[in-house]
């Protein structure tokens, strides 16, 4: 069996962090294919929701849904209900996580997909928010996983489309959300939790073979760590083979 | 109760230039396009479209004319394929604007209309710079103290929507999900359905808990099978990816202006009616569409 | 995920003293009505009940001394009956306190709570005598200018409903009308739910868009059938319209006290369990029932 | 056939208000009533919408419903909903009609069914506004249907449960009701309408072999009338026979 790609090894390390019988919002992509795999191993009650209206995904091996409203996202689920009502039930506080991608995350756990540049002479017009800030704003803890490239990385997203703690210490609660809020972030190098008080992104594990020096030199803003840094355990051959399963990418590869 | 059966091109004449119109459905799912290739045929101008999650139809139409502005929450070209690059060339030169709100913020604007009051609380988008960007305003619970975000309601003038089942008078039935449909619809001055069925009220009867519209918020009916093609429509037909992958395709090749325009005239603006086109595209492969449904749904 | 199965004793003990009770259903339909026999038995005191049309289920609640306080539009004792003359009794002898708000602002009570705001804007109640006592504040609109009436958030502690069919993590179907109970149950801290049959998840999925409520609103499922006895549960059985009229009579036969204090004795009190008071009721009665409910709805 | 009762000479003069192709909202009684013999008669598209969450009621002959949420009232319709729902719908615009009863009703049209006396120490406390306040605020035209009475129809009623013209003039519109308002009240002597500046209710139409004396002598308040007051032509006996099909009254009695 090939070794984990960066991708797997994201989505590996993110769907540990899923618990059993609670409530995940997952955007499309990696937030989702992670949901699919936590329910396959250690979270078989895990309720994963879509925006698409669809409560209770469940999936089939090599045919995991692509967008958030679509008969194979749909099949099997216990209810199926409109786009508003799902939202609804992050903001009275019915789900424990939120799992969001991230074309551009900073310091605080901002996220942009909106624009690249100035806001009205866009550099890039990026598809914009979708449900990901109604998830970055309403779920009771905010997970993140994206690649990690300096570019992506950065001091000030360009635009905050998603809120983090916006500018860190007690912003987040001043400009009036009361919940929730960034817990972790997930990259292909390291795991990052926010600091309790100043709410800054700081290492608190590093994937297996990863330095700290490389993280730091892949990273836009300058980053603490937690007191004592620790190590992500490797996929496991039963994670990366059900993973594989999933995505309908040969698990004999 | 009255008959509003007719056709797409009569339906159409709901809308004029300058409407806000909202657009049902989502992404690819349920969206009513026979009804929006009778509005690119009919030549309005100045349209503004809302709709949370939208992509190809919001192309076809900025290309050709008819829309110079979107209300949404997300645009891209579908989820395989990336960002938009008519929205983008567009966006980015200025031509056409593009106001984001987010997903709920949307949908709270839709159902706030729907509702009948000017604006919703919502504790979504506060802080960020969405809010920021969209002037939308604050207010006070006056029994807590807390600050909430007020969205405005948006009352479309003309709302589009493809459904299931329909009798003749408008009351409206769907399977599976329900997308923004019954608050865009609610809110809207005039509602235009597409249906896959025209049925007779007593099968609406007998699944009443069922009916996601009452006939007095629909204005005109349209019979229209496979009304959503290219995209689903849930438990009767997959998306067609391989029509849209080649439409991708096309905007990739001769640029996004010119490959929509292509797309147009291949599909659109020659083709006098819906199931003209639906014929073009040709029965064995609708058909193939219905089996893949059959297979994901049962 | 996790299997909540109880019986209703076990159910009700998620009722304290002094909690907010909301009762699903209305009037006579789908009222939870073996989850109030075993709140009358458990002794619970100094309950709010709040429900919108409220009659019989709340007589026996305040004479059995469990609640002294309703939050609610109407109570009588049933359209063909009148007043209540329990709640007549105790208010107009301020044992027990009632207040009143118009059915929709009560409805957006529950809604706000569902919806996880503190409030939210209608422009119904104002101007009337209802508005002036509930103490309700006006909120602007930030738009408009419009001036609308803010009604708060109404929490629950516990919600009480009766459903059709739940699987043992709770996710609950009904047939027919849904009268308040999604938003009762979604603004509620705890919910409790007797169902007709528990049925396996397969079955739910079935019908997924017929689900009311997901499994993660609900905190205990108590399998009852005829658990709206004697009032209807829609399609499956028919309100008992001579059980209440006896009951009724019990009232003015002996006042309105002595006659709910008898009808306990003889229904509640003695009855160990909601099927021991059916087996008094006695099985061909309810047959009779089931059959009235077949004619009616097919 | 015997001759109307004042009940259902007040149904049947009430029912003629209710236009075909019209959505009317419904209180239980009379106005339900009249509603099933409009729809039988001149209005058979005439849409009849419960609070109970029940759009579009069907009747059957002699087998009326008596609540707004019961089997006999949802079977047939083709939208079945919930309570909130309904009225969200009225208040949106989308009603007509909106028809009451009335247990006290003063010379602005407002009505109460909440409490006679004083509110903290009532003589009667009356079962409440149910939907009643509800659809006086919010149709787009408010019928009462009552009988007539001096107790009933009084100067000032102890508590308005459901706003009418409130204190005349633009009050209703100044409070914040800027849909509806009472167009007509119906009783067994006669038919009123609201002058259009004051809002004073007046008398519009004397019903048959009713002086307007009498009328007078059954108010409790003073009565202006229209110019020129009119006869409401008396019930005929289509009207009477088909009525008394629906209610179940033996139509030959």
């Amino acid at each position: 069996m090939s070794p984990a790609s960066p991708e797997e090894l994201r989505t590996i390390t993110i769907s540990r962090m899923l618990d059993d019988h609670r409530v995940v919002f997952a955007g499309v992509g990696a937030p989702l294919v992670a949901s699919a795999l936590a329910r396959r191993l250690h979270a078989p009650h895990l309720s994963v929701v879509l925006e698409g209206g669809i409560i209770g995904v469940t999936f089939r091996d090599g045919s995991l849904p692509v967008s958030t409203n679509e008969m194979r996202a749909a099949f099997g689920a216990p209810m199926l209900t409109d786009i508003t009502d799902v939202f609804l039930y992050a903001q009275a506080g019915f789900f424990d996580y939120g799992v969001l991608g991230a074309a551009q995350v900073d310091r605080f756990g901002n996220i942009n997909s909106s624009i690249i540049g100035d806001h009205d002479h866009p550099t890039v017009r990026l598809p914009g928010s979708g449900g990901a800030n109604d998830i970055a704003s309403l779920c009771n803890k905010l997970l993140i996983v994206t690649s990690h490239e300096s570019r992506r990385f950065v001091e000030k997203v360009d635009f905050i489309t998603s809120p983090g703690w916006l500018s860190g210490g007690t912003t987040r609660c001043d400009a009036g959300l009361r919940q929730g809020g960034p817990a972790a972030v997930v990259t292909e190098l390291a795991v990052f939790d926010f600091h309790p008080v100043s709410k800054e992104m700081r290492v608190c594990a590093l994937q297996e073979g990863v330095t700290i020096d490389e993280v730091r030199s892949r990273t836009g803003f300058e980053l603490t760590t937690v007191a004592d840094v620790g190590q992500v355990a490797p996929p496991t051959s039963v994670e990366l083979q059900t993973l594989r399963k999933l995505t309908g990418v040969d698990a004999h590869q | 109760m009255t008959d509003k059966v007719m056709s797409a091109d009569e339906a159409v004449a709901q809308v004029h230039d300058g409407d806000l119109v909202a657009v049902g459905g989502s992404l690819f799912s349920r969206t009513p396009m026979a009804l929006i290739f009778a509005l690119v045929r009919s030549g309005r101008s100045g349209l503004t479209l809302t709709r949370s999650l939208t992509c190809y139809e919001a192309e076809l139409l900025m290309v050709s004319g008819g829309v110079d502005g979107l209300v949404t929450s997300w645009v891209g070209l579908g989820l395989q394929w990336g960002v938009s690059p008519v929205v983008r060339m567009l966006v980015e030169q200025g031509h056409a604007f593009h106001e984001e709100w987010s997903h709920l913020a949307l949908g709270l604007r839709f159902k706030a209309g729907a509702m009948g009051v000017p604006f919703l609380p919502t504790a979504t988008m506060m802080g960020s710079d969405l809010e920021a960007r969209s002037k939308a305003a604050r207010v006070t619970c006056p029994y807590t103290g807390q600050e909430l975000l007020a969205v405005p309601a948006l009352v479309p003038d003309v709302a589009f929507l493809h459904v299931h089942r329909a009798d003749k008078f408008g009351n409206l039935q769907v399977e599976g999900y329900r997308h923004m449909d019954v608050d865009i619809a609610r809110a809207a001055k005039r509602v235009v359905v597409t249906a896959e069925q025209i049925v007779d009220t007593s099968e609406i009867v007998r699944n009443a808990s069922d009916t996601m519209l009452p006939h007095f918020t629909v204005d005109a009916v349209v019979h229209q099978p496979f009304g959503a093609y290219p995209g689903e429509c849930y438990g009767l037909y997959e998306a067609d990816m391989a029509h849209l992958d080649s439409y991708v395709q096309g905007l990739r090749d001769r640029g996004p202006q010119a490959g929509v325009e292509h797309y147009l005239r291949e599909n659109v603006t020659t083709r006098a009616t819906f199931d003209d086109f639906l014929q073009h595209v040709g029965r064995d492969r609708l058909a193939a569409l219905q089996q893949q449904a059959m297979e994901m749904t049962t």
